[in-house]
């Protein structure tokens, strides 16, 4: 057994420990539930630190190329058609090596400050449960082997974040919320469902090995089978690409199907950091970067990627500076930062760039998982701390909560993209492909990326500085609280140095590293300025932002009301799908449908009810019936029958 | 000679024998009703056995009365049924002034059906059906006392006087087209003249009449809700089903040579039967005439299964009116043990029946199930196989429109169920019948099984039976 | 010798008598002479076929004698029925008769 | 190995169960006789799967034969395998799982229990049938138990669902006759009787198949909830007890999914392809029409009835579509579904017993009260929705897949509409765990709950389990399933090259 069989021990771990937890937890381990977690997870953590290494330093590379490492690979259900089968197995290789890396990290990361945070709720035991259950779909997610076993997890992850999003489950808004971010991606699910189908039939296969070598061989009968058939001028190759892609952009929060992120803060917060800001969300990202050579093929679907995730960047930048849950911002920048991963994967289809945008993309997905986990860990401290997700009932916590604000500083200019953050560096990368590929997306994002550094210190001002309101608490919080965010914060500074393209590259070479000083003036200096301006208003309580929102009139109040995608939602489920649709089902069901059956009966009822006459109980009547009936048929036999 | 007589007669010598002594005894003044009631089922009894030593056929008096074992298990059934009905009449007419009587006409018409089932000769088969047909009017009137018995009795009469009327018309028809009334000369003799067809269509309505195929049925319901409840069974069930054995031979033999003449009319008879029957079965309170309807239903699925005109078809008959007879009889044995312990004879003093005497409720819903032909009763086998039958000949539309009146019937089988399970008596009319079936129910039947005052159940332990269809292969018998 | 046919059209309008009576006529025994009439519409017919067109057997004749007994049997039973239900409903008008239905 | 003791066990349960008096007796005996029942059919599943059978499509396994009518060529066939024996499996444990859900019944228990046996003998007598006559009988003998135990144990309008059905059903059965007498008299191999093998061997005329193929389809498809004659779902289901409702939607849904596949299809392959589109039309309708009917219903047993109606289309899209996956798929999801269903009912039966409604929005914050129950609800609804790890992903997976090999734009755009229920299913099943088990607490009373009791526990635990073996391990049936599903697409496409 070598080291890649043992990352079986990665998925086995947490599954078991979901499993324990999940029975005999709420009964028997109720004190010991927490460690028991972290515990497992911690495994899990060396594990896959331990394979990374392996992978990355010893064994991964042949002649310099990172060659994938199937570790395992069984049938689990086979469709008797060409070679369609469900295969379920363990796939190393760079991308999901540096998955598995961040996801144990942050998952036990999380793990670590829930034990503080979650401390005296209840069902503690069903929470470990349920993120040892999320940590094993995430795992298995990025291990998988095959398209059908992807969405099998992808669907698990879907599940648990349900579960977890819904974990105070007497709150309305937290069931609602849940409900939401289920429906949601489930909605682009369906897509993505179609979309394995039509890639699995015409390929023949789900296999991702198969499909890549096949695909990417324009000769090979998949190839031809893929391009030949097509439907409304689109080939099925572009169809298979695009419904996929939204199956990622539902998971990823993409426009417009972003619309349960900002809820699923609902969720206790460490759960967002894990969920909801660095592994599930990035299942997007990771699935159109697992398909990326066969993306590769398709000018259509790249610019799809490319325009859905550049805007999804602006405009969750654009909500992110106008709202006041603390969450909720983290929430959009979440999205905006995803958008900056996809778009540089859609940036990465053409020319010499091509390992560039998906490199860059990989690698912010890498950083942003630290920094951004740090901010929502921060934020829970905060949260904790205060007793509200409002922004605006915080103030001056700089003094009460030092390391929580040193630790959330850093993750700001992390994501700000202030140099020599981990932010810095990923972002640069992602700036540099969209400036070599697309213009237009490289001035979007430059935009954005300033205005990423407004609504940062915007939040960290109103946080940290303003003035002092009063609070309840006077502890920052336990050890275990502040250990993790001091290992993130650590990261958070250290990732960006990581020589990430030696390691991750869309062809499996390692890339010297792009470096141009001279290309980063413009966007540290937007940055700076984005930074500078937020200080200006929010460092003090003053008038100024409101004169502003006042200034900017519909669009402040559009964007605060996050451009009405939520009513516009309301709308289309309530008025379309239940009003229009339900509705009326219910309604013919009851009344044509049944009322149909029930007719029938009546109608039959009806008609004993009217020929009861016949019965006249008057024997002469009797005997003339019978007579006539006689007459008749005789006459009928006699003169129509038989002659 | 008289050992032939003895012999191929049996059946019908002991049914005779049965008349004489109770003429006798009669005239010398009659004795305790009870040992009237054990001379007669130990006679119908034995007439039983009889009928079942041996296999035999054969002919007598110059072609006019024959026997085979098809008859002779028609004959069978007859008098087992007869039995069955005089031991679920034995607690009415041991009440009776007049039980001596009654016995006198119920064997009587027995042997009338006897004579007609083994008749090879119109003018046998017509004095059959006389003997068969007048005493059963002086059955039916047997509550002296009652209004609707007598009013019952007298469209019994004229009814069956103007039945007879029309098929003499029609025999004469065919005596003068034909020059015989032999069964075995008529059938190579009918042409299909237009006079032979008048002829064929006025017997038609004269059987029609007897087993009351709509629209030659409309007696029917008043008469079985007048009479009283042993004679409305025995009406439904003897007179049925001996009118249809000879029928169904009639028909196939006799008038083979008319099929396409015939075939039309028993399909419009089938089909109107089954509609008629089961749309005024659903209304009906009166469980009398309830059942009334539904036989006439029932009918109308027989003539589905006639309308095969095959082997199946005869068989599928046969062994429709086995099933029949002990489904029908049971029902009407319930209705009797409940009208005449509590007088209610109505579908909702039923109402909680399973509730106060579950034994009984399960029993009647057995016997319903089986008419309505549900598995495992052996109804179901019955109308599966008439309705296979009649398909035989492709004529799938009878057998769509047969198929959908199983559900119209069933509607109303289950009304009754419902209402004995589901729905509960608003006044509970006290311990209807709650003694029985406490403890030891087998045992008890067993018990009474000799015991002609407790008929009911006797004729529950047949029931349960018969519902274990393995114990009958009928069917085999014309294969 | 008088045609066959005047014979058989002789007995079909006795029979048709028969039935018009039976179905008319309000009063019970009028009924049960109507009915007499439709038998001996019959017999007539036996007879007349048997005389006419079959003289070598005497099947015709035979079946009438017993349809004339049969028919003395049968309305012995329906006077008797008809005497009883007088006296339950003090009426023999058959349409006081006429409570059982629907 | 004699296949009727599947006949026997229930039977003599059955009759035994009458000659108790005690309740405790009585239960008990139900249970021993279904857990025999169970570790019957697991042991018979061993051993077909040591038969060269099990590897063979259209070989059955274990054929016994007893003559029963012969002249009319009824036998008393049986034999099974894969797809029976899945069936079977199905059976065994819903039985199961019922009996226990049933042990607090206390009205009449002999009878309830008696027509429970009588059920599953039904059941598994139609199951084991190779002969259409016997299987035919086993049809109808499940029909009337149901209307008893809906009419007698039932709630709400009772009289009224139970006749409904009864009536649907039978006249179902109607239906199915005619298209059995259809085949009787018009195969070409006079000596087949009702054998099934011998009528696949020789089918029937295409003018006749054209003609009998919708009696028989249909007649089927009424059991199965064909869309436009599923209305006996929703009001049946409800008004039953719950074991009945499990039954009913465990179990006897699923007689007419195997008859439509066992008989309509493999009997009549050619009327089966030139059906094909429509009985696609109609399941479709049935999946999305019944999911979003489910939608707007409030009253829990409605809402698993209805989604049952969307369920079950699967299996009807599964065979219209005529792909080996996608016979498969709904082969499968005959089971997934049976067992889910049964689940959903019982939880739904544990709930109600408590807070006595089955109205969604007068319930909320359960899992505060009762956890396990509300843990097992949560499982049945992601079981519902089509969750991976538990059966509904499997087969609904398996349907899509085979669905898709059906070129030509009609049935894709079926599929995608059929696909689009899975959205649909999110949003009612969710609906319903949102304010059933999560939300406020809506009554005190409810913290006073007690959570399941043993019975109820293991009955929950016993369809779990078998959920999640068909989830995880999905390729063990699927092996069973392949050759019997084989069997059945050989004679479709030996049709289409006829």
């Amino acid at each position: 057994m070598n080291y890649a069989q043992f990352a079986a021990f990665i998925l086995l771990l947490p599954l078991l420990s979901f499993v324990v937890l999940g029975i005999w937890g709420r009964r028997y381990l109720s004190k010991l539930a927490p460690w028991f977690g972290t515990a497992s997870m911690a495994a899990v953590c060396a594990l896959s630190l331990y394979a990374a290494f392996r992978y990355f330093f010893v064994d991964g590379s042949v002649g310099g190329v990172f060659q994938p490492i199937i570790a395992m690979q069984v049938p689990w259900l086979e469709f008797g058609y060409k070679n369609l089968s469900i295969d379920l197995g363990l796939l190393l290789d760079p991308i999901s090596v540096m998955m598995l890396v961040v996801i144990s990290v942050v998952s036990l990361m999380v793990h670590l400050f829930s034990m503080g945070y979650m401390k005296g709720e209840d069902r503690v035991p069903t929470y470990y449960a349920f993120l040892s259950l999320f940590s094993f779909s995430m795992l298995g997610l990025v291990l998988s082997v095959n398209l059908f076993q992807i969405y099998i997890f992808w669907e698990l992850v879907g599940a648990s974040s349900f579960l977890l999003i819904g974990f105070f489950f007497t709150k309305p808004s937290a069931v609602a919320a849940s409900k939401k971010a289920f429906i949601v991606t489930r909605f682009a699910d369906l897509f993505f469902l179609i979309g394995i189908l039509i890639m699995g039939i015409q390929a023949g296969s789900f296999d991702f090995g198969v499909l890549l070598q096949q695909l990417t061989n324009p000769a090979s009968e998949a190839s031809v089978a893929m391009a030949s058939a097509g439907f409304l001028g689109l080939s099925a190759l572009t169809w298979a690409l695009v419904l996929i892609f939204i199956g990622g952009a539902g998971k990823s929060a993409m426009l417009p199907l972003h619309i349960w992120l900002p809820d699923a803060m609902e969720g206790p917060t460490p759960v967002s950091a894990l969920i909801h800001a660095a592994t599930m969300v990035v299942a997007g990202v990771y699935l159109v970067a697992r398909l990326f050579p066969v993306f590769q093929l398709d000018a259509l679907a790249m610019q799809v990627v490319t325009w859905v995730g550049a805007s999804s960047a602006l405009f969750a930048a654009v909500i992110a500076c106008t709202q006041t849950d603390i969450k909720r911002v983290l929430a959009y920048s979440t999205m905006s930062q995803i958008g900056y991963m996809m778009f540089s994967l859609g940036v990465g289809g053409q020319g010499e760039t091509a390992a560039l945008g998906y490199t860059a993309s990989m690698f912010h997905l890498f950083t942003h998982a630290f920094f951004k986990s740090l901010l929502f860990l921060g934020a829970g401290a905060v949260i904790h701390f205060v007793h509200s997700n409002d922004m605006r009932d915080m103030g001056g916590l700089r003094r009460l909560m030092p390391l929580t604000h040193i630790s959330f500083l850093i993750g700001c200019l992390a994501i700000a993209g202030v140099p020599p953050f981990a932010g810095f560096f990923s972002k640069e990368e992602i700036l540099l492909a969209a400036w070599q590929s697309n213009k237009l997306v490289y001035y979007l994002a430059l935009f954005t990326a300033a205005l990423t550094a407004f609504y940062m210190f915007r939040l960290y001002f109103m946080i940290f500085w303003q003035a002092d309101k009063q609070y309840h608490h006077h502890s920052e919080g336990t050890l275990s609280m502040k250990l993790p965010l001091l290992l993130l914060a650590l990261l958070s500074i250290s990732a960006g140095f990581v020589p990430f393209s030696q390691f991750v590259s869309a062809d499996g070479r390692a890339t010297a590293t792009h470096m141009h000083w001279q290309f980063s003036i413009a966007p540290v200096v937007l940055v700076i300025l984005g930074i500078g301006l937020a200080a200006w208003l929010y460092r003090q309580q003053n008038d100024k932002p409101a004169k502003l929102a006042a200034s900017l009139g519909s669009f402040y109040k559009g964007a605060y009301r996050k451009f009405y995608f939520d009513e516009l939602y309301l709308f289309v489920t309530h008025r379309i799908l239940f009003k229009m649709i339900g509705k009326p089902a219910a309604w013919a069901d009851k009344q044509l449908v049944d009322g149909a059956v029930n007719a029938s009966g009546d109608a039959t009822l009806a008609a004993a009810q009217a020929i009861k006459g016949w019965q006249s109980g008057k024997v002469q009547q009797y005997l003339l019936v019978f007579l006539l009936a006689v007459l008749l048929l005789a006459a009928v036999l006699l003169f129509f029958w038989l002659v | 000679m008289w050992t032939d007589i003895l012999l191929l007669m049996r059946t019908e010598m002991m049914l005779i024998l049965i008349i004489f002594l109770l003429l006798f005894w009669k005239l010398g003044g009659g004795g305790r009703v009870q040992i009237v009631q054990a001379v007669v089922n130990g006679g119908l009894v034995l007439a039983l056995l009889l009928g079942f030593v041996l296999s035999d056929s054969g002919e007598l008096f110059g072609h006019m009365f024959r026997t085979n074992d098809l008859l002779r298990l028609e004959k069978n059934m007859l008098v087992l049924a007869a039995l069955l009905v005089s031991l679920l009449a034995s607690q009415w007419v041991a009440a009776h002034r007049h039980a001596m009587e009654f016995y006198l006409l119920m064997i009587s018409t027995l042997l009338g059906m006897c004579f007609m089932l083994s008749s090879a000769n119109l003018l046998m088969f017509y004095l059959g059906l006389e003997l068969a047909s007048i005493p059963l009017a002086a059955m039916v009137n047997f509550d002296l006392q009652r209004k609707q018995s007598a009013e019952a009795a007298f469209k019994m009469i004229v009814s069956s006087a103007f039945a007879s009327g029309i098929l003499l018309f029609g025999i004469s028809w065919l005596y003068g087209t034909t020059g015989t009334v032999d069964f075995d000369s008529l059938a190579t003799a009918l042409t299909g003249s237009p006079l032979q067809v008048l002829g064929v269509v006025a017997v038609l309505a004269g059987f029609g009449f007897k087993m009351s195929a709509v629209p030659f049925h409309l007696w029917t319901a008043d008469v079985y809700e007048g009479a009283p409840v042993p004679v409305t069974a025995y009406l439904s069930v003897l007179s049925k089903s001996a009118i249809l054995f000879v029928f169904v031979s009639v028909l196939y033999t006799v008038f083979g040579s008319m099929q396409q003449v015939w075939y039309i009319v028993i399909c419009v008879l089938a089909i109107g039967s089954m509609l008629v029957g089961n749309l005024f079965a659903m209304r009906q309170q009166n469980m009398k005439r309830f059942l009334a309807f539904s036989s006439i239903a029932q009918v109308g699925f027989i003539l589905v299964g006639v309308c095969g005109v095959n082997a199946t078809s005869s068989a599928a008959v046969v062994f429709f009116l086995l099933v029949y007879l002990f489904s029908n009889l049971g029902a009407f044995a319930i209705v009797q043990h409940i009208s005449q312990s509590t007088g209610k004879e109505t579908i909702d003093d039923y109402r909680g029946l399973a509730r106060a005497n579950p034994a009984l409720a399960w029993l009647l819903a057995i016997a319903l199930f089986s008419l309505a032909g549900i598995p495992p009763t052996a109804g179901f086998f019955g109308k599966f196989f008439l309705l296979l039958a009649g398909a035989g000949k492709g004529t799938w539309f009878l057998i769509i429109v047969a198929a959908l009146n199983m559900i119209v019937s069933l509607y109303y089988y289950l009304r009754v169920v419902k209402a004995m399970f589901m729905e509960t008596q608003a006044s509970r009319t006290g311990g209807l019948c709650g003694r029985y079936f406490h403890h030891g129910f087998v045992w008890r039947c067993l018990r009474v099984y000799f015991q002609p005052h407790a008929s009911v159940e006797a004729l529950l332990l047949i029931l349960l039976f018969h519902a274990v269809w393995l114990s009958i292969k009928i069917i085999l018998l014309k294969n | 010798m008088v045609p066959v046919s005047h014979m058989l059209f002789f007995s079909t309008a006795l029979f048709f008598i028969g039935v018009y009576g039976l179905l008319t006529r309000r009063n019970m025994i009028a009924l049960l002479m109507s009915i007499e009439l439709m038998l001996n519409s019959v017999n007539i017919n036996f007879v007349v076929f048997n005389k006419y067109l079959w003289p070598g057997q005497l099947d015709g004749v035979f079946f009438s004698i017993f349809i004339i007994a049969i028919a003395a049997a049968e309305a012995a039973v329906a006077i008797a029925i008809v005497i009883n239900l007088y006296r339950s409903h003090l009426s023999v008008d058959v349409d006081d008769a006429a409570e059982l239905k629907y | 190995m004699n296949l009727n003791l599947f006949l026997l066990i229930p039977g003599l349960t059955a009759v035994a169960v009458l000659l108790l008096r005690q309740q405790s007796q009585v239960r008990m005996l139900a249970l021993a006789g279904s857990v025999v029942q169970l570790v019957l059919a697991i042991w018979v599943t061993a051993q077909f799967l040591a038969l060269p059978q099990a590897t063979t499509p259209g070989a059955m396994a274990f054929v016994s034969e007893y003559s029963w009518y012969p002249s009319l060529g009824i036998v008393h066939t049986t034999g099974v395998d894969g797809v029976s024996l899945s069936m079977i499996l199905l059976t065994a444990v819903v039985v199961l799982a019922g009996v226990l859900v049933s042990w607090k019944v206390t009205d009449r228990f002999q009878s309830f229990f008696f027509l429970l046996m009588l059920l599953s003998m039904g059941a598994y007598g139609f199951f084991i049938a190779q002969n259409l006559f016997v299987m035919f009988f086993f049809l109808e003998l499940a029909v009337i138990p149901k209307f008893l135990l809906i009419g007698l144990w039932g709630s709400g309008k009772r009289e009224y669902s139970a006749t409904k059905l009864v009536l649907m059903l039978m006249g179902a059965s109607a239906l199915v006759f005619v298209g059995l007498a259809g085949l009787y008299y018009g195969q070409s191999d006079a000596s087949a009787g009702f054998n099934m093998q011998a009528l696949a061997a020789s089918p029937l005329p295409l003018a006749s198949q054209l003609f009998f193929f919708p009696f028989a389809f249909i007649g089927f498809g009424v059991f199965t909830a064909l869309f436009p004659f599923h209305t006996w779902v929703p009001d049946g289901h409800s008004s039953a007890p719950t074991a009945a409702s499990m039954f009913l939607a465990g179990i006897s849904m699923k007689l007419g999914g195997y008859g439509a596949l066992r008989v309509a299809t493999f009997l009549m392959p050619e009327a089966a392809a030139y059906y094909s589109p429509w009985i696609v039309l109609l399941a479709a309708i049935a999946i999305l029409y019944g999911s979003f009917a489910t939608m707007m219903q409030t009253d829990l047993k409605y809402i698993n009835a209805y989604s049952s109606v969307s369920h079950t289309g699967f299996v009807l899209f599964g065979i219209g579509m005529l792909t080996k996956t996608s016979l498969q798929g709904a082969v499968l999801q005959m089971v997934s579904h049976g067992l889910m269903t049964a689940l959903f009912f019982a939880v739904i039966g544990m709930l109600y017993e408590r807070t006595h409604t089955r109205q969604v929005e007068k319930m909320g914050g359960l899992l505060k009260a009762v956890p396990f129950i509300s843990t097992v609800f949560v499982i049945a609804g992601l079981t519902s929705l089509g969750l991976p790890g538990f059966s509904g992903f499997v087969s609904e997976m398996m349907v899509f897949v085979g669905s898709w090999e059906r070129s030509g734009i009609f049935y894709r755009v079926a599929t995608v509409a059929a696909a689009a229920s899975i959205v649909v299913t999110a949003v009612y099943i969710l609906r319903a765990v949102g304010s059933v088990i999560m939300g406020p607490v809506q009554h005190e009373a409810y913290l006073q709950f007690e959570d399941a009791t043993w019975t109820e526990k293991l009955a929950a635990v016993v369809l779990i389990a078998a959920i999640l073996f068909i989830g995880l391990a999905p390729f063990v049936m699927n092996g069973w399933i392949e050759p019997g599903v084989q069997s059945v697409f050989q004679q479709v496409s030996a049709a289409g090259g006829r």
